[in-house]
């Protein structure tokens, strides 16, 4: 027994850690809102180049032949910075999915359930998960754009003339908790932003003659974010684990994680706002930047109520 | 106890129906804070004007119908049912004019309640400062005295301004006497945006309309007639427009009964059938009637001659928190579409949450509450 | 519009107030809880002395001839002393539903849903409201005790020998709702007394130098209760007029009255034990009568799920 | 990442389950917190101890099974499932003992861990005061110096000890500088309850069972050898043990994962098709995995030789409210059976009410959790 990252996955976390903190800087979420893409310039090449992009497909591909266990901190990095890419949709689901060689350097997006998909646009691949699953070259699809709250996951339509691959149910559902357990991660890493960067503007920011963050009202709020991700992250590392060694509860394990992470990170986004007062509520603070991916992520791929319900048919129904 | 409404007061709900039902925008009005929605809206608000719906509760002198505050209460309730324009003049009208009508001189009555009804001038609220926010008493703003020119010389940066950038004037609080501390030595003042030395710089609210300004005042000169209430004052005379803001003028529970009433349509329309939402939905339907009947309970006393307390902290906290549910409720009926930006839950989701910020943060109305109505010591 | 009570129901009121302020004093409530019957001496007598517990009662019949808004205050005025007695199974439910002189003098329970009937033992007739309806003699009934968390609240399952009178459906549904409002009303009044005797107690009790009543977690809880309260009492007040005038929607507003009362008073139960500390959870003190009160009458005649779902299904299905 | 059991460990859970399932007594024992069940408690540790598994992670010099961290968790997952009776023990076990193994000297540590151990002799803790609850370090109750007969002299009153009555021995803090303020100059001493000048009287805890007592001491002598650790340094003792209390000891996983089992099974009797109820399941059921897997993740840094720290604030507040989430779920479903006073459900609750309440109110524990975990300032 050993709840634990082994010194790889820290190295390595730390590795992507130090890349994003370079190439993902607030400035570059805030100018994804409104760029043509809605991606950063540089840090999806830079993760390329080391090898993260194609970390779960195997290495005969190309790729690092890596497992969910191993990359499950990075996701929770992309989330710390609010990577604005594909992180998800290409890492854990499409370029494992399709595990070839242009997968792992080309860009696939999926959605599930959902039938807008996040960045189809610069996309070379386009899969679907839910009532018909499919993967389908975007040059053979029609894209009608649609606005997030979070102007930088540029959504689409897709219309498909092509003749898309179908896939069968066991890809469907590997391909599903996947993404399921990335945008965990991710909310989980937002969470702890958001965290860290109200606890700074309390300490920093003064009202009647002392720090905000010396009143109760204050610290009881940050305290139970604090809490909520102290537990939720290692239902996101189980869940990861239990994906990775096949677990039979794999999928509630992942749907706990999601319900969990979902959660704490729209708890975090509340407190941040309320704790910031006027300042977060201003739009040229960065503050919302990180609110609205956890809007959006924590509604994505089923949310905390929708997996909680799965949770209780295990529990209940079996 | 009589929860009926009189013939005239049933006469006059029906006048305000059918007019509404005439004139209301159908398809609404672009948002109202951006340059280009404000000006819009300002047509909306010289209709209303127009057919005396501006400033119902106003003196017929000012443009308003002396209706009571019963009257008032049907007519903000037929207005939210009707789902009309968001009132982009209210800050003058909800919150500068009951105190100028408590405070102001006849002269400065005349001079500013008709343009301010028509909207022909219109006001923002100069209280917040970038170190004064929670803490409205360390105004830092201040105005030298120029007896020469008699007047006042105003320097300093208000922020977080609601609409400031297509305002007309503002009403704010600066230091006149920099000796005393706190919230001694401010006085409430007039300003023509247009005075020289006034620079406005609009910014985003968290929705990204430009619904903020900066206000920057550099030695901007501003005559005797303008200051509002007397000199050194400004704290008790704001107060009184602080109570307004908090209490019954700005948050109707019409509001939050239309929005309970377009929430349970969209429950209908996706089916209804789920006993959590059923549970959320009939939740905020008995809060938005228990905030109708503590408004009736409330209006009773005041009609009585009863003066409003502390107790309007206990509305803001309720208003505040449900107007967050609801709209919480509707996103999460949205599914994966709750991410979309164009939906009007959406929108009013992010409007919600200035809620409990604004106004005096939910966290200081605890204070308020605790302190004021339970009697709890300070420190 | 008015909505504000009679100097009369004013003046009613607070002679009641009066009267429980002499007759009901903490001591009492915790005498019934070892007592032989669960109830107090002299508080029952008082009451039917001033004619309180026929208050429904027509004239005609030895009654006051009043209507629900005229004793609505009345029952949370018992709710606020923890009057134990069968007030609300008799003043609101049982002497109206007899409507005889006896009625009006005797002593009548209630139970709507539960099989078990409190104070039974004492009573001189029983009504049961549910799915089967009937009002017994307690003299053809066969009790045995059970043990509610509220020692005073002495519960008994019947077993009825005789013959007893139907009930047809209008009478049981006049008679549930008068008590479910009753209810409400003696919730909102214990709501009112536990955070009276809360706010006392952090006012006194001083830790780390100062009163603990200057703590803002101290101080956010208490405001969270009085804004309960300050919402639930007009719902209350609404349903009583409500079914004074026989409104269509009356059974809504009832329920609507019981769900916020219920919420607030546990509200008021949970922040007030808490606040008490230690003190609080001493059985010595005494806190608990009020709080188990709360707790048996949240659940009693329908919890505040239960209610809420009545009133989704008036707005969301009809 | 290993989330398996080893093949010693997954023998000793065998062991222990084996052993649990023939002796726990399967229509469980009257109330730990009354005189009787008390004695019928003491039987039960006393066949714990026999077969070795009242202390598993200790000595086996002492009685123990010098088990892992690991282990000790296996068996505490293994005594929950087995509904095991509640150890009237623990206060000694887990709160003094890791104390005394850390600052006891030999002679204390053979002197009174073996009796501990067997029930023989049991203790109740002496911390709370009337005028020293969540302010610990108001503690007033005081130890005067008797230097000829080598020991000294206690006076004052300690409240809400729990089992107070019951117990044979108290560990306690009291003031031996009497100059000194708050924290300093408090001294942590060990006190027969039979020793002359000590009077004990019990009283009701929430649910009117004898689980407090007062134990007022009026010049009761205590030699020297009975003081732990060094005079005046008190408070650093008392905090170690403060630590496992809110840490790793006294609320294993195990009891909340078998709580979540029982309110399953109570769903299933009930049909559990009421979506709401299935939330409220599925997040109890969450939150108890949580709660293990975090435990996990803490005994795997404590067996690389971390040491915990103020984030054992964080696992108390978070096993305190989803053990009253529990148990109010659970009597949501009784419906109105949820008042029998009978209903082992209603027993839990009150007992899960005592959790946000003891060992440092969750308010204080937010309070750590801010100032010591996060950072923030303390005034």
């Amino acid at each position: 027994m050993r709840f634990a990252f082994t010194e790889n996955q820290l190295a390595f976390r730390d590795a992507v850690h130090d890349l994003l903190a370079k190439e993902c800087p607030p400035s570059v979420v805030r100018d994804a809102w409104t760029n043509e893409t809605g991606r950063s310039s540089t840090a999806w090449t830079e993760l390329a180049k080391m090898g993260v992009l194609g970390a779960l497909v195997p290495e005969a591909q190309g790729g690092l032949g890596l497992s969910e266990i191993d990359v499950v901190l990075l996701a929770e990095e992309t989330g710390r910075v609010a990577l604005p890419e594909p992180f998800v949709e290409h890492m854990l689901v499409g370029a494992p999915l399709l595990a070839t060689e242009a997968a792992a350097s080309g860009i696939t997006t999926v959605t599930a359930g959902d039938p807008l998909v996040p960045y189809a646009d610069t996309a070379d691949t386009i899969v679907r998960l839910g009532h018909e699953s499919f993967v389908a070259d975007r040059d053979d699809s029609t894209l009608e754009a649609h606005r997030s709250v979070d102007h930088s996951r540029r959504l689409f339509s897709v219309e498909t003339s092509g003749s898309p691959r179908a896939l069968d149910a066991a890809e469907v559902s590997t391909a599903y908790w996947r993404g399921t357990l990335g945008f965990s991660a991710q909310l989980v890493g937002l969470g702890h932003h958001l965290l860290a960067t109200t606890v700074e503007y309390v300490v920093a920011r003064r009202q009647f003659g002392v720090p905000i963050g010396s009143f109760q009202a204050i610290k009881h709020k940050l305290a139970d974010v604090r809490i909520a991700l102290e537990f939720a992250a290692p239902l996101v590392y189980r869940a990861a684990y239990s994906l990775t060694v096949s677990d039979p509860a794999a999928r509630t394990h992942v749907a706990m994680a999601k319900a969990a992470s979902a959660d704490a990170a729209t708890l975090a986004a509340r407190h941040a706002l309320q704790c910031h007062g006027a300042m977060g509520y201003s739009f040229e603070y960065d503050l919302h930047l990180w609110i609205k991916r956890v809007w959006a992520l924590a509604a994505a791929w089923g949310d905390a109520t929708w997996h909680r319900e799965l949770v209780a048919r295990a529990i209940l129904d079996t | 106890m009589d929860l009926t409404w009189s013939a005239d007061e049933q006469a006059f709900r029906a006048e305000a129906r059918a007019w509404l039902e005439t004139n209301v925008p159908p398809a609404g009005l672009a948002s109202g804070d951006t340059r280009e929605g404000f000006a819009r809206h300002l047509e909306w608000e010289r209709a209303l004007f127009d057919a005396r719906w501006a400033v119902v509760s106003w003196p017929q002198a000012y443009g308003g119908r002396d209706a009571s505050l019963w009257e008032w209460l049907i007519f903000e309730e037929e207005y939210s049912r009707a789902g009309a324009p968001q009132r982009v003049t209210q800050n003058g009208i909800f919150l500068l004019a009951p105190t100028l009508f408590e405070f102001g001189t006849p002269g400065q009555r005349d001079r500013f309640l008709p343009t301010m009804a028509s909207g022909e001038e219109t006001w923002c609220q100069g209280w917040s400062e970038p170190d004064a926010g929670s803490d409205l008493a360390a105004i830092s703003s201040r105005a030298v005295r120029d007896e020469l020119a008699g007047g006042w010389r105003l320097s300093g940066q208000k922020t977080w301004t609601t609409r400031g950038a297509f305002c007309t004037h503002l009403f704010g609080l600066y230091r006149t006497d920099s000796d005393a501390e706190r919230h001694r030595g401010l006085t409430y003042f007039l300003v023509p945006l247009d005075t020289p030395g006034v620079t406005v710089r609009g910014f985003g609210r968290l929705d990204g309309d430009e619904g903020f300004a900066d206000v920057f005042c550099d030695d901007v000169f501003v005559p005797d007639d303008l200051v509002l209430g007397e000199v050194d004052q400004g704290w008790k005379v704001a107060m009184a427009t602080t109570g307004s803001e908090r209490g019954l003028t700005l948050r109707s529970p019409g509001r939050f009964l239309a929005t309970t009433s377009r929430l349970v349509e969209l429950a209908r329309e996706r089916g209804a059938a789920d006993p959590l939402v059923r549970q959320r939905i009939a939740q905020g339907q008995i809060d938005a009637e228990a905030y109708q009947l503590q408004t009736l309970a409330t209006v009773t006393k005041l009609s009585a001659g009863e003066h409003p307390g502390a107790e309007s902290s206990l509305t803001k906290v309720f208003w505040s928190e449900l107007d967050v549910q609801l709209h919480e409720t509707a996103l999460g009926l949205a599914g994966h579409d709750a991410e979309l930006e164009d939906s009007p839950w959406m929108k009013g989701w992010q409007f919600a949450l200035s809620g409990p910020i604004y106004a005096g943060t939910n966290e200081i109305q605890r204070n308020v509450i605790a302190e004021r109505v339970l009697g709890l010591p300070r420190k």
